[in-house]
């Protein structure tokens, strides 16, 4: 028996760790590092259309974490199913493909193809991206339009669906509650902080799109913050990310109340940490003779509340 | 293929406060490395959060028998102040080599341009082409009287020297792009390689004109991963189409080396 | 003439460096410390009643910032009035108090018998404390709730007053322009963000309240975009914190916007911080001619937005 | 008055894994220190932020003749590991002298109470017990071998230990307020000094009885400044109204030495 497989709703993982949107590109070059395959690997944001993204410099340094204006360059759905669907074949994981759009049909119908692909075992919808104009955060910071983007997508797809919010709300389980109850199977947390950064010699901000998205451990209490204060108004499963870098923030997410456990910014900083944490993990389970990590998930909430 | 390595500090030589050369232990880095490309290493200790992220430079040095690369910083900023402090036996963790190098050519004549620390690479690209046979002439644009320094890690291959403010000095004053337009004038060249300052590199470019084919240029761009996973690295390339359009190509992967008409500044 | 000298409305600073309030006690205990007076020092947040606060421990450290859950422990208006006033009155630089309460009528009561003391030159009202139960965030969450609170204060007040913001919310700019509508005289921000840590060895939360507020260099970067994306929506003056530490850091948020700008989690870890950061100011000013601050406040905004 | 000051490490001394003792040179300190108060220290250089707040020590010994200080330092996390590790000569930004020392007076029997670490304070106090002529009984509880080491400081008072976990060794098992349980009932004390983990602090407090007014407790709390400004460091104190109601009082400035019949656990 596997000590370390956990169930996200419908999607079974052989164990907890995630690599985040964004950070490990389409999988084919993270996967040259990886000794052993984390639980899932989650795509670079996709689009109906290709995207160049924003201007450069992209990303910036702040204490202890990063921001980044990225702005969803991608291939776009037709250069992704003739170029990358090939290269991700052979990753013998859970691949998780992360979608964006400027209207609720843009994510119906990358929804829609992406749910013919064999290569694809769930989909994360990203309504919290700071770093494009149109729909992306727009989408998760107001609980209706979450809701009305996030059912449109559970009922166009065959895949589990995983609702991705941002951490820049008043009151984030407002927004948790509405996507579950517009059927989201998992729910992931937190996309990226908005943030930014000035140059002081040239008084001008420094990245080239003005502000960014902030991420890193610089943003885990805030994180870990949002993980307890949803966990305690959801059923659904809750995917923890935000400033993880060692096997002690894997285990503070998960006694957060999280099933399984992203890590983005760190995966960036050393593509062999994700390894070396399902390694380390299935290690301390060993150790503290833990047999099913549902008896940590959730060890921190309020008692009536452990999931 | 890169790898994640724990290298080991032999020396640090400080050739004046701005700029160092470190002499690193990492035989599975010097066996494949290639000039041009570059390594991104962690300053600090491992799981450092001051500074977060790995820092990349390129490789300005092989001794793949000894196992050893080199690597010539220059003091710019937390990272680079914090690695040219350190000491001899201290461990390195790096990823590497990284990216594409040079595409060499072993006949006919190379002129290497290079702008201010853009001097980096270009050492092992000279070694590597007069080693094959190739002329090679060094053309090197330095600020000021501190960057002179630069030019003795390229002794052996004379590089003409250019200065932005030469101040008591008996150095020409001038833009390397001066001297690039004299020699491309007076000569052939079959091979042009570049690496500077992105001003510098774009008024090459515009300068380049049918030279341009042969020409590469080694760009630099923020860097979060260094392998890429993360598209914080782009630079503008043609679109493969012929449109004329550019697109967004990491630096990381596909750089640092571009041709010099595939990239558009 | 001093170079440094800002005006927040009809507030006079000698210098834009001020104490933030909860970190530098009543002001008296961090005088001692202080070889050059900073422009402002705020005082810890008062309650009309005494409070004793949240239960131990109330702090803990995250990466590059601290959480606090301190919970307003204060003497309350009549105890202040008797034995804290003394202590303050020979500290020569604009001390502000800072005022929290349950109900509008509270911050209303203390806005009232503060304006009679003296020593007082300003009042601050907290909207935005994450650690109480009642008011507090609530307040400063909801733009009608910080409107009403901040005119009744500016009804009762004879001094300027200084509506301090929560970054705990989706859009600031909303909040801040509510403020202004209000009457407020100058807005300060950010407070900290809600945040959370967990002992993985006892899986439980480490504050004794379970969630605290997030300060340092952490935030710095969220400080900055706010007080940029404010800077842009208000008329009145800004005084910005967060995670500043260093002069640079100061630079940092003039540039961003703010006139002025407080140092909270920085003065705790080194108390003489803030006569060293007008002292590196005046330096700094020196040095590049620079006759007036304004000349620096809001550079890197938009160019039609300068200050 | 306390000071800020860069202060310089003369010797750290690694009694073991778990325990060692630094010798700084902090002549400012050493000058006005007395036995019960601490400083706090910024771990790593200045400006570091990790960590980043600074971390409150008692002064375990005091030599006003040489301007020395000592710290008694128990290694438990981050900032802990890296004092243990730093090396002579290096430089350290502290504060100090802080906070309300022990009360001492010059006559009579004095019991000294320690559970684990919090023997740390209790030695400079014994000397300064003694010098004045009083008799000084140290009792010192601790978990297990390793801790053994912390009877050694104290040595010249020749503690009697007390241990939760023996294992292979002679020594007595059990807890340190079982020893102070038959030291009070056989000897009356003018004076009782207790430092140690709340929970021993706790059951002391309430096995002392009548004895609680000539006790003093020295408390521990998490701290932010050391200083007074942030409040985080409280604890419960009698309200001096007489109603028995508690307030909280913060341990940096009032403390961390409270009365016996004052603090409320
Ligand atoms: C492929 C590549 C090869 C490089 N090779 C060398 C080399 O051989 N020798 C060398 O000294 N430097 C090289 N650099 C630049 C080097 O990476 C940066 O100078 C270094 O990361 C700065 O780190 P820091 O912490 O000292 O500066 P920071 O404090 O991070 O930044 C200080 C300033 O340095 C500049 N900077 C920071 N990062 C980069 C970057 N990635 N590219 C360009 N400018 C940057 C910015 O202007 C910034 O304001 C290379 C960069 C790239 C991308
Ligand atoms: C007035 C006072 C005097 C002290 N004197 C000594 C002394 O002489 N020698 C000594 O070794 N230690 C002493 N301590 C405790 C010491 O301050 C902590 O052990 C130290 O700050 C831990 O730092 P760290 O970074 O190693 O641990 P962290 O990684 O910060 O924390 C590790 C664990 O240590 C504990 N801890 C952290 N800070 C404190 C604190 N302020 N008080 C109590 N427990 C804490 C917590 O349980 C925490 O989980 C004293 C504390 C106070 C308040
Ligand atoms: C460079 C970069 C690019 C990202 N791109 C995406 C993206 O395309 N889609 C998405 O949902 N999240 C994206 N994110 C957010 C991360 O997936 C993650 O939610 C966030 O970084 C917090 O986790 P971390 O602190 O471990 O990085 C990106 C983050 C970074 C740093
Ligand atoms: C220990 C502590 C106590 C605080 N108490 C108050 C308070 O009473 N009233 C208030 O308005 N803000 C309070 N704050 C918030 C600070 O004034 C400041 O807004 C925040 O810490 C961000 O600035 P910094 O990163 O420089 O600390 C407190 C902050 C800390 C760390
Ligand atoms: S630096 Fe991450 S993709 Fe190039
Ligand atoms: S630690 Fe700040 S008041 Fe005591």
């Amino acid at each position: 028996m596997n000590r370390l497989s956990v169930n996200l709703g419908k999607l079974q993982l052989t164990n907890p760790i995630i690599t985040a949107s964004g950070t490990c590109g389409f999988g084919y070059e993270l996967s040259p590092y990886l000794t052993t395959l984390p639980g899932g690997i989650v795509l670079k944001g996709l689009t109906l259309e290709e995207r160049q993204g924003n201007p450069t410099p992209r990303i910036a340094e702040t204490p202890a974490g990063i921001l980044n204006s990225i702005g969803l360059q991608n291939p776009g759905l037709a250069k992704f199913k003739q170029s990358y669907r090939t290269k991700i074949a052979d990753i013998d994981t859970c691949i998780i493909a992360n979608i964006s759009g400027n209207t609720v049909e843009e994510y119906a119908r990358l929804t829609e193809e992406l749910s013919k692909l064999a290569e694809i075992d769930a989909i994360e919808v990203n309504i919290s991206c700071p770093n494009v104009k149109k729909g992306g955060m727009a989408f998760g910071t107001d609980p209706i339009a979450a809701h009305q983007v996030v059912s449109e997508v559970v009922k166009r797809s065959s895949l589990p669906v995983i609702a991705k919010l941002s951490p820049n709300v008043t009151d984030i389980r407002v927004i948790a509650r509405a996507v579950e109850e517009a059927g989201a199977d998992v729910i992931s947390m937190i996309n990226t902080m908005l943030g930014m950064k000035i140059d002081i010699r040239s008084g001008c901000p420094v990245l080239g799109n003005i502000m960014g998205g902030l991420s890193g451990p610089a943003i885990r209490p805030i994180a870990i913050r949002m993980v307890y204060q949803v966990a305690q108004v959801v059923d659904i499963p809750i995917i923890g990310m935000g400033g993880v870098r060692t096997l002690e923030d894997v285990l503070e997410m998960l006694m957060a109340g999280a099933t399984a456990v992203s890590v983005g910014t760190a995966t960036m900083i050393d593509p062999a940490l994700p390894s070396r944490l399902v390694q380390e993990l299935a290690d301390y389970c060993r150790e503290k003779e833990i047999v099913n990590l549902k008896s940590i998930v959730g060890m921190a909430l309020p008692s009536e509340m452990n999931v | 293929m890169s790898q994640i390595c724990r290298s080991q500090i032999i020396e640090v030589l400080h050739l004046n406060d701005r700029y160092s050369c470190l002499q690193i232990y990492a035989p599975q880095i010097a066996e494949t490395a290639q000039a041009g490309q570059f390594v991104n290493l962690q300053v600090g200790e491992d799981g450092s959060i001051d500074p977060l992220l790995k820092r990349p430079f390129s490789i300005h040095r092989i001794d793949r028998e000894l196992g050893m690369i080199y690597l010539l910083i220059k003091v710019v900023g937390v990272g680079t102040e914090k690695l040219q402090k350190m000491k001899a036996g201290q461990g390195l963790e790096m990823i590497g080599p990284l990216g594409h190098g040079f595409r060499l050519q072993n006949t006919g004549k190379a002129l290497l341009v290079a702008g201010g620390i853009g001097i980096a690479p270009l050492y092992e690209l000279a070694v590597q082409l007069s080693e094959s046979g190739v002329e090679v002439t060094v053309l090197l644009g330095v600020t000021d009287q501190k960057d002179l320094i630069l030019s003795t890690v390229m002794e052996e291959y004379d590089p003409q020297i250019i200065m932005v403010n030469p101040g008591v000095s008996s150095q020409r004053k001038g833009l390397v792009t001066e001297l690039a337009a004299e020699c491309l004038s007076s000569k052939e060249y079959d091979q042009i390689y570049v690496c500077g300052p992105e001003p510098m590199l774009k008024a090459l470019h515009q300068q380049l004109g049918s030279n341009l084919i042969n020409s590469q240029f080694s760009l630099e761009e923020r860097m979060g991963c260094g392998v890429g996973l993360c598209f914080s690295c782009v630079c503008k390339v043609k679109q493969d189409d012929g449109t004329g359009e550019w697109k967004h190509e990491r630096v990381c992967t596909c750089g640092p080396v571009f041709m010099g008409n595939e990239v558009v500044f």
